[in-house]
C-alpha cells in the first residue's frame, strides 16, 4: 500500500480524505524517531562537552595522567566494548521482530536487552574504578569521571526504558505502538554502544598513545 | 566637556589613541550607516502612495527595482564591514608589536587593592607599593598581570585598554604616557564585594623625577624621630595592624595587605576611594567596613592618643 | 478578594524574608566590642563564691558560611597555616583529626589562640580583633567536620590536602587534656 | 458538503449548522482540558500550557525588571547609600539570571509552542505530555531561585559566575549552587521545547505546507529549536560542573590542580553567545509575520530571508570568544572571532533591507504592533552597529566590562527582543484571549517604552567611554559619571511607567475590551487566524491543505480541508518532513497528571543537590514511578490492542 494511494480526494477541490493513512509506523516516518533523535543530539552534546573539558584541561599538565596517577586499566572497559558489540545484533534482530509485530520476539529482545543494559551498569562500576583515580584528586580525575559517569547516566536510563518496556510487554495491554517505541529503543541503543566506543578509545586508550 | 577622572576618549598615550582613531573612524560610519538605514525606512514607509491598489496584487518592476537595491545594500555592508576588519587589524598589530621595556611592573591583584611591584635585576632595588603606579613620560613600560585570588582586570582608559588578571595564568600589557600626569584607572572584572572600590593611579613623571621617586621608594622606612611618632610605631606594631601590613625596615613583614612603607607618599588610601588625608585615614583605621563594607580591612579599637600617634607615625612614611 | 490574596502574599514573603538563612548573611561591620582584640576568655579558674559552671559559649559565628570562609581567609593570613599545614599539621598539630589537646569547644580553641599555649603555640592576644578569632575558631572547628555541612567550607582553590570540612565526617573529639573547666558536672 | 477549518456555526449555511455544532461537540469532547482544577493540572493543551508559560515567562520579566529598577535607584547619584554591595550583587545576579533563563529564552519558546501548531495547522505538539513536563520544570526552577532570593540565598556571582568568584573558595554559602541548580532546571526545559518544536515542525505541517511554504516565523522557531538543542547542554554541563566544584571537591576549575579558570568561560560562552541569537531569531520572525500584515504584501525575499535565518544560526556558534577578548588569548583566535562577529552583520543586514523594501512595496498600517516594529528597527541597529564595534578586539578592550556593554547589550536585547516580543504581544492578544487590546494605550505604551529605552540606555554608552566599569554598587562623586546616571534612572522610570500602561491595558481588556473575531487584523496570512479567537481545544474543525506560502491570502474563500481524522479520540496527522504529504495518523495521548509529579521529582532532586550528592539516586528512585506511570497508559476504547500473534 504505498502513501500515495491511501489519501483520497474529498469533496471541495484541493481537500483531502486521510482516512486511509496507516496508524503506526516505524523509523523516521514516526515522530517518536524524531523525538529520540532530539534527545540523542542532547545527550550526545553533553558527552561531548565532557570529552572537550577532558582535552582542555589536558593542555594544563606535562604528562598524562599526572605523574602518581597509574594509567587506567583496560579488562573492564574492553569487556565492555565486546558486550555492546555482541548487544548490538541483538538489538538488530529485535528492531526487526518489532517491525513483523512479532509479539513473541520483541518480548526476547527486550528482556535479552534489559539483561544486557543491567551488565552494561555493573561493569561501569568496575570501570570507574579502573579509572584509578578519583574525582576529587585532580583536574585529570575529574575530567576523566565526568566523561564516563556521564555515559553511566545513559546505561541507566536505557536500563528502566528496557525494564519498563519489557514489563509492558509481558503484562499488556500491548498497542501497536508499543512495537514503534521498541523500534526507537533499539535506535537509542545503536547510539548509545556507539558514543561509548569513542569514549573508550578517549578515556582508556588516548593516554597510552 | 566634563570632567572625567577616566576617559577612554580622552587618549593619552599612544595604545589609547590609535583604539581612539579606530572609534572615531567606527562611530562616523556608523552614523551614516544608521541614517541611511533609518532614512531608507522612513521614505519606504511614509512615501505617497497610489490611492486604493491593492500591494499584494503589485509585483513587475517594483520588485525588480527593489532587488536591485537590496542587493546593492547588502553589497555596501560587505564593503563597510571590510573596510572595518582591515583597520581594525591594524589597529591590533600596531597594539602588540614588540618593544624594548623601559620598566617592569608586576601587578597583582586582590579583593580589592592592587599590589604593585617594579622587577630589578638587583633584589634589593625592587620596589614594592599599592595602588600607585609610577611611570616615566613617553617610555613603553610593560605590566605583567596575575592575581591572588578571583579575576579582575587592569584597565587605565587613558592610556590603553584592559586585561584579564586570572589567578595562575600571568598576562602582559603595554602602556605608555605621552606627557606626564595621573591617570586613574578600575578594576573592570566583577571580583566581589569591593569591584566598585578597587581603582589606581598611574603617575606619569619625567624620567627624572620617575628616577628621584624611584630612589625614595627603594629606601626603608624612616625611623621614628620623636617621642609621638615613636609611640605610633609601638601602637603600629602591637595591633592587629602588623598582622596584614608590612612596614620595611620594621618587623612588620605581612604581604596580606598593602605595603605600608611609603604610605605618604601616596595620593590615595583604600584603593583609590579616599584621598590621603589624616582624617581619612583615621576613619580608615578606625571604621573600614563603613568605607568599604566587605574589604579585609577589620576595625580598630584605639584610644584617642594611641591614634593620633599611630597617625603622626604613618604620616611620616614619606 | 485581591486584596486578600494580596496580603497573604506580601505577610508569606515577609515570613520567608524573616526566617532568611542564618547560613548565609554576610555581616560586614562588627559592633566594636567585638572588635576589640582583648579576650573574653577567662583563664583563670579562681572565681569569687561557690564553684559553679561556665554557661557554655556559643560561638555566633559557626551558623553563618561567611564567618566561616572568612575564618579560613584569615587562617591562611594569619599564616596559622604556616605551623598547622590546611589542617593536617606539621609544627603544630593537626587539626583535621579528633585528637584535641587543650579542648574541642569554641571557648577552648578561643583560649588556645588568644592565650597561645606552651610548646610553641604563641599568643596572638591584642593581635586578632575578637570577631576574627571566633571565625578562625568555627573554620577550625569545621576541619574536624564539628560544624553543619551546609556551612562549613567547600574545597579551597589550592592542592588538596584531604577532604574539604563539607565533606569531613564528624570526628568526636577525643580530648588529650581536658581542661580543669570542663570537668564539673 | 463545505467542511469548515473553524467549527463557528454562524460561519456556515443554516443548513449545515447542526452538523458543524455535532462535530464542535465531538472535537471538544476529546481534546479539552478536563473540568475543574484537576484538568488544568492535568492539561496537555499546548495552548494551555503556551498561555501559562508565557504569563510565568512575563512574571519572571516584572520580577527581572524591579530588580532592574532598584539597581537604577542605587545608582542614580554618586556614593549611593540605599543598598549595600551584598545586595547590590544578589540583585544584578538576579535581574541577569532572570531576564536571560527564565524570561527571554522561555518567552520565546513559550511563544513558539503556542503558535507553531496553530501556524502549522495541527491540533497539539508532538509530545504534548512532555510539554507539560518542561513547562513545570520552568516553573519549579523559577520559583526556586526566587525562593532562595527570599532565603537571602540569592546568588551573587553574577549571572555569568566566572570562576574562581563563583567556586566553592569565593562563592560562600549556597548561594551560587541555587544558582548552578535553577540553569539545570531552566535548561532542561528549554531542550524540551527545543525537541518539540523541530519534531512538530518537522512533522506535523498541514497537508501542502511543504518546506519552502512555511511561514518565515516558523522557520525562526524551527532554527532557535536547533540553536537551543546544541547550545544549552553547554551551559547545563558547565554549571553541574560548578556544582560539583562545590559539592563534591571536583578540580574542573580549580587552576592549582590543573583545571581551568578560563575552561568556565568557554563553555558558558559556547553557550552564551547563540543564546543572544535564541532570542534574537524568534523575534526575527516576529517581524516579519508583523510586517506582512500590516503591509499587505508578501516578504520581499523569501528565499533570502530564510537563508539568512540559517546563517544567523550557524554563525552565532562561532562568536563565543569574543566575549573573552581581555582574557590573553592568541592573537591569530582573535582576529577570527572578530572576523566571524563583524560577519553576521551580513545576514541581520539582508533581512533588514527585505523588510525595508517589503515596507516599501507595500501599504502601512500604523496599529500599535507596527509601531514596536519600527521602535525595533530604530533601537536594534543602534545596538548592532555598537556589536560590530565590539567584534574589534582593540576596541572591545577599552570598553569590555562597562556600561558601554551595558548600553549595546539592552539596545540589542530590547531592541531585538523586547520590542517585537510587545509587538507579538498586541498582534496575537486577540487570538490568545478573544478581545483586542487598547490601540491609545498601546501608543502611551510604545511612545514611553520607546523613550525611557533610550533615555536610559543611551547615556550608558557614555557613561561606558568614560570609564565606568560595570557591576559597580556605588562610584565616587569626583568621577563625573552622576548627572548622566541619573539621566538613566530617570529612562528607567519611564519604562516603568510604560509597562504599568501595558499591565493597566491588558487587565482592563480582558474585563471588557473589544471582541477581537477570528482575524481582528483583517489582513492576516498564516494559519492561526483561519481558526476562531480563542482557539478551540482542537484547533481545527478540519486541518487546513495549504497551497501556498500566505494561505489565507491565496484562498480565503472555501479553503481545501483534510477530512477523515478520527473525532472520537486524539489524532494528529503526520506529514512527511520535506514536502508535507500526509503520511500516517498518530494517537496523541490524553491528559494526564503524570508529568506534573515527574517534574516535582526532578525538582526535588535539584533542590536537593545543593546539598548532597546522594540527591541523584535519591531523585532517581523518587523519579520511577511517575515515568513509568506516564508512560504506560491504558488504552481507551477503540485503540487498537494487540495479542499474541495477531498482527
Amino acid at each position: 500500500m504505498s502513501e500515495r494511494e491511501s489519501v483520497r480526494v474529498a469533496g471541495e477541490p484541493g481537500s483531502i480524505d486521510v482516512s486511509g493513512l496507516p496508524s503506526t509506523t516505524f523509523g523516521h516516518r514516526t515522530i517518536t524517531w524524531w523525538g529520540t533523535i532530539g534527545f540523542m543530539a542532547a545527550e550526545g552534546m553533553t558527552l561531548i562537552i565532557c570529552a572537550v573539558a577532558y582535552l582542555y584541561v589536558q593542555r594544563n599538565f606535562q604528562v598524562w595522567p599526572p605523574r602518581e596517577t597509574p594509567l587506567p586499566s583496560l579488562t573492564a572497559a574492553t569487556i565492555q566494548v565486546l558486550l555492546m558489540a555482541v548487544s548490538v545484533p541483538v538489538m538488530m534482530w529485535t528492531s526487526r521482530a518489532a517491525r513483523r509485530f512479532d509479539l513473541g520476539g520483541v518480548r526476547v529482545g527486550m528482556l535479552t536487552s534489559t539483561g544486557f543494559a543491567l551488565a552494561f551498569c555493573v561493569v561501569r562500576w568496575f570501570e570507574l574504578h579502573a579509572l584509578h583515580t578519583r574525582w576529587d584528586s585532580n583536574a585529570y580525575g575529574s575530567t576523566a569521571w565526568a566523561v564516563v559517569f556521564a555515559h553511566a547516566t545513559l546505561l541507566i536510563a536505557q536500563f528502566f526504558e528496557s525494564a519498563a518496556l519489557s514489563a509492558l510487554l509481558l503484562v499488556g495491554p500491548v498497542e501497536p505502538k508499543h512495537f514503534s517505541d521498541v523500534d526507537d529503543s533499539c535506535l537509542y541503543w545503536y547510539f548509545m554502544t556507539g558514543a561509548w566506543l569513542v569514549l573508550y578509545l578517549l578515556v582508556f586508550i588516548s593516554p597510552r598513545v | 566637556m566634563r570632567d572625567w577622572l577616566q576617559s577612554a576618549l580622552r587618549p593619552a598615550g599612544p595604545e589609547a589613541a590609535s583604539v581612539h582613531a579606530l572609534w572615531e573612524f567606527m562611530l562616523w560610519t556608523s552614523v551614516v550607516v544608521f541614517v541611511l538605514v533609518l532614512g531608507a525606512l522612513a521614505w519606504g514607509t511614509l512615501r505617497r502612495r497610489p490611492a486604493g491598489a491593492d500591494p499584494l496584487a503589485e509585483g513587475g518592476p517594483g520588485e525588480r527595482r527593489m532587488t536591485g537595491a537590496v542587493s546593492t545594500a547588502v553589497g555596501a555592508t560587505v564593503v563597510v564591514l571590510f573596510v572595518f576588519l582591515v583597520f581594525d587589524f591594524s589597529t591590533g598589530r600596531a597594539l602588540t608589536a614588540r618593544r624594548e621595556a623601559a620598566v617592569r611592573i608586576e601587578v597583582t591583584g586582590h579583593q580589592w587593592w592592587w599590589e604593585v611591584t617594579y622587577y630589578d635585576s638587583i633584589p634589593n632595588r625592587r620596589v614594592t607599593t599599592a595602588n600607585e603606579i609610577h611611570i616615566p613620560v613617553g617610555r613603553p613600560v610593560l605590566i605583567r598581570l596575575n592575581s591572588q585570588d578571583v579575576i579582575h582586570s587592569f584597565w587605565a582608559p587613558d592610556l590603553n585598554g584592559k586585561r584579564d588578571l586570572i589567578p595562575g595564568k600571568e598576562s602582559s600589557l603595554w602602556i605608555q604616557a605621552d606627557s606626564p600626569g595621573v591617570y586613574h584607572g578600575q578594576c573592570a572584572e566583577f571580583c566581589g564585594y569591593q569591584h566598585a572600590k578597587m581603582a589606581f593611579l598611574v603617575v606619569a613623571d619625567r624620567p627624572a623625577d620617575f628616577a628621584r621617586w624611584y630612589a625614595s621608594q627603594a629606601d626603608t622606612a624612616r625611623t621614628p624621630t620623636d617621642s609621638l611618632t615613636a609611640r605610633g610605631q609601638e601602637v603600629f606594631l602591637s595591633s592587629p595592624c602588623v598582622m596584614c601590613h608590612a612596614i620595611q625596615g620594621t618587623p612588620a613583614g605581612a604581604t596580606m595587605g598593602p605595603d605600608l612603607t611609603h604610605l605618604a607618599s601616596r595620593r590615595y588610601i583604600a584603593a583609590g576611594s579616599l584621598p590621603n588625608t589624616r582624617g581619612n585615614l583615621a576613619g580608615w583605621i578606625l571604621d573600614a567596613q563603613g568605607i568599604k563594607p566587605g574589604a579585609h580591612m577589620p576595625p580598630n579599637s584605639l584610644t584617642p592618643a594611641d591614634l593620633q600617634a599611630l597617625l603622626a607615625y604613618l604620616g611620616t612614611l614619606k | 478578594m485581591m486584596g486578600r490574596k494580596l496580603r497573604g502574599a506580601v505577610a508569606l514573603a515577609a515570613a520567608l524574608a524573616a526566617l532568611g538563612c542564618q547560613r548565609e548573611t554576610r555581616r560586614f561591620r562588627e559592633s566594636p566590642p567585638a572588635a576589640t582584640s582583648e579576650t573574653a576568655v577567662s583563664m583563670s579558674e579562681l572565681v569569687p563564691g561557690p564553684k559553679t559552671r561556665d554557661l557554655p559559649i556559643r560561638n555566633p559565628y559557626e551558623r553563618n558560611a561567611y564567618a566561616v570562609s572568612e575564618g579560613e581567609r584569615l587562617f591562611n593570613a594569619y599564616n596559622c597555616s604556616g605551623c598547622h599545614s590546611h589542617g593536617g599539621g606539621g609544627i603544630g598539630p593537626a587539626l583535621m583529626d579528633d585528637q584535641w589537646i587543650y579542648g574541642s569547644d569554641p571557648e577552648n580553641i578561643f583560649s588556645t589562640i588568644v592565650e597561645g599555649r606552651p610548646n610553641g603555640m604563641p599568643t596572638f592576644r591584642g593581635k586578632i580583633p575578637n570577631y576574627q578569632v571566633w571565625q578562625i575558631v568555627a573554620y577550625v572547628r569545621s576541619l574536624s567536620g564539628l560544624l553543619p555541612k551546609d556551612i562549613a567550607p567547600a574545597r579551597d582553590d589550592h592542592m588538596v590536602a584531604g577532604p574539604e570540612p563539607q565533606r569531613t565526617e564528624p570526628l568526636r573529639p577525643k580530648h588529650a587534656f581536658t581542661p580543669a573547666a570542663a570537668e564539673h558536672p | 458538503m463545505t467542511a469548515p477549518i473553524t467549527a463557528d456555526p454562524e460561519a456556515v449555511p443554516p443548513e449545515a449548522r447542526p452538523a458543524v455544532r455535532e462535530l464542535h461537540d465531538q472535537l471538544e469532547r476529546v481534546w479539552s482540558d478536563g473540568p475543574g482544577l484537576r484538568g488544568w493540572l492535568m492539561s496537555t493543551d499546548h495552548k494551555s500550557l503556551g498561555k501559562r508559560y508565557v504569563i510565568t515567562a512575563f512574571v519572571f520579566f516584572l520580577l527581572g525588571g524591579l530588580e532592574a529598577a532598584v539597581i537604577r535607584a542605587q545608582l542614580a547619584r554618586p556614593e549611593n547609600g540605599l543598598i549595600g554591595p551584598d545586595l547590590y550583587n544578589q540583585l544584578f545576579t538576579m535581574h541577569g539570571t532572570t531576564m536571560m533563563f527564565l524570561f527571554a529564552v522561555p518567552v520565546m519558546t513559550a511563544m513558539s509552542l503556542y503558535l507553531v501548531p496553530l501556524m502549522i495547522g495541527s491540533r497539539d505538539l508532538a509530545f504534548p505530555r512532555l510539554n507539560a513536563y518542561g513547562y513545570y520544570v520552568y516553573l519549579l526552577g523559577g520559583l526556586f531561585l526566587y525562593t532562595s532570593f527570599f532565603l537571602n540565598v540569592g546568588p551573587d556571582a553574577g549571572w555569568f559566575a566566572y570562576t574562581p568568584l563563583s567556586g566553592p573558595a569565593y562563592g560562600v554559602g549556597k548561594r551560587v549552587d541555587v544558582w548552578a541548580q535553577t540553569i539545570t532546571f531552566t535548561e532542561i526545559a528549554g531542550i524540551i521545547a527545543a525537541i518539540e518544536l523541530i519534531v512538530t515542525i518537522f512533522k506535523q505541517r498541514a497537508p501542502g505546507m511543504s518546506l519552502n511554504r512555511m511561514p518565515l516565523f516558523v522557520w525562526s522557531a524551527l532554527v532557535m529549536a536547533f540553536m537551543i538543542l546544541f547550545a544549552m547542554p553547554w551551559v547545563a554541563v558547565d554549571s553541574q560542573f560548578l556544582a560539583m566544584d562545590r559539592l563534591i571537591g571536583t578540580h574542573f576549575f580549580n587552576q592549582a590542580e590543573g583545571g581551568d579558570a578560563l575552561l568556565w568561560q568557554h563553555l558558558f560562552w559556547f553557550f552564551g553567545h547563540p543564546e543572544v541569537y535564541i532570542i534574537f531569531i524568534p523575534a526575527l520572525g516576529f517581524v516579519s509575520t508583523i510586517i506582512a500584515t500590516f503591509t499587505r504584501r508578501e516578504i520581499f525575499g523569501y528565499p533570502a530571508m530564510v537563508l539568512s535565518l540559517v546563517a544567523t544560526g550557524f554563525l552565532g556558534f562561532g562568536l563565543w570568544v569574543h566575549h573573552m577578548f581581555a582574557t590573553n588569548i592568541p592573537q591569530m583566535g582573535e582576529s577570527f572571532f572578530t572576523a566571524a562577529s563583524a560577519m553576521i552583520a551580513i545576514p541581520t543586514g539582508v533581512q533588514f533591507f527585505c523588510w525595508i523594501a517589503t515596507i516599501w512595496g507595500g501599504r502601512p498600517r500604523f496599529a500599535t504592533p507596527f509601531l514596536f516594529i519600527l521602535g525595533f528597527f530604530a533601537v536594534f541597529i543602534i545596538g548592532g552597529l555598537s556589536g560590530v564595534m565590539i567584534a574589534s578586539v582593540p576596541f572591545d578592550l577599552q570598553v569590555h566590562d562597562t556600561f558601554f556593554i551595558v548600553a549595546h547589550l539592552h539596545y540589542v536585547l530590547l531592541g531585538g527582543g523586547v520590542f517585537p516580543l510587545f509587538a507579538a504581544f498586541y498582534y496575537w492578544f486577540p487570538k490568545f484571549t478573544g478581545r483586542r487590546l487598547s490601540e491609545r494605550l498601546g501608543r502611551w505604551n510604545f511612545t514611553l517604552f520607546f523613550i525611557g529605552v533610550n533615555l536610559t540606555f543611551f547615556p550608558m554608552h557614555l557613561l561606558g567611554l568614560h570609564g565606568m566599569p560595570r557591576r559597580v554598587y556605588t562610584y565616587l562623586a569626583g568621577t563625573g559619571w552622576g548627572s548622566l546616571n541619573l539621566l538613566a534612572t530617570i529612562g528607567a522610570v519611564t519604562i516603568f511607567v510604560s509597562v504599568v500602561i501595558f499591565l493597566v491595558n491588558v487587565a482592563r481588556t480582558l474585563a471588557n475590551g473589544e471582541l477581537a473575531g477570528d482575524d481582528p487584523w483583517g489582513s492576516s496570512s498564516t494559519l492561526e487566524w483561519a481558526t476562531s479567537s480563542p482557539p478551540p481545544s482542537y484547533n481545527f474543525a478540519h486541518l487546513p491543505v495549504v497551497e501556498g506560502r500566505y494561505p489565507l491570502w491565496s484562498r480565503p474563500q472555501e479553503p481545501p480541508v483534510v477530512t477523515g481524522l478520527r473525532t472520537d479520540q486524539r489524532e494528529l496527522l503526520i506529514t512527511t518532513v520535506l514536502d508535507a504529504r500526509p503520511d500516517h495518523r498518530h494517537r496523541t495521548p490524553d491528559p494526564t497528571i503524570w508529568p506534573l509529579l515527574a517534574a516535582l521529582t526532578t525538582g526535588i532532586t535539584f533542590v536537593a543537590l545543593v546539598f548532597t550528592p546522594w540527591a541523584i539516586v535519591i531523585g532517581g528512585a523518587l523519579a520511577i514511578g511517575p515515568l513509568v506511570a506516564w508512560g504506560w497508559g491504558k488504552p481507551q476504547p477503540g485503540d487498537p490492542v494487540v495479542t499474541e500473534g495477531v498482527e
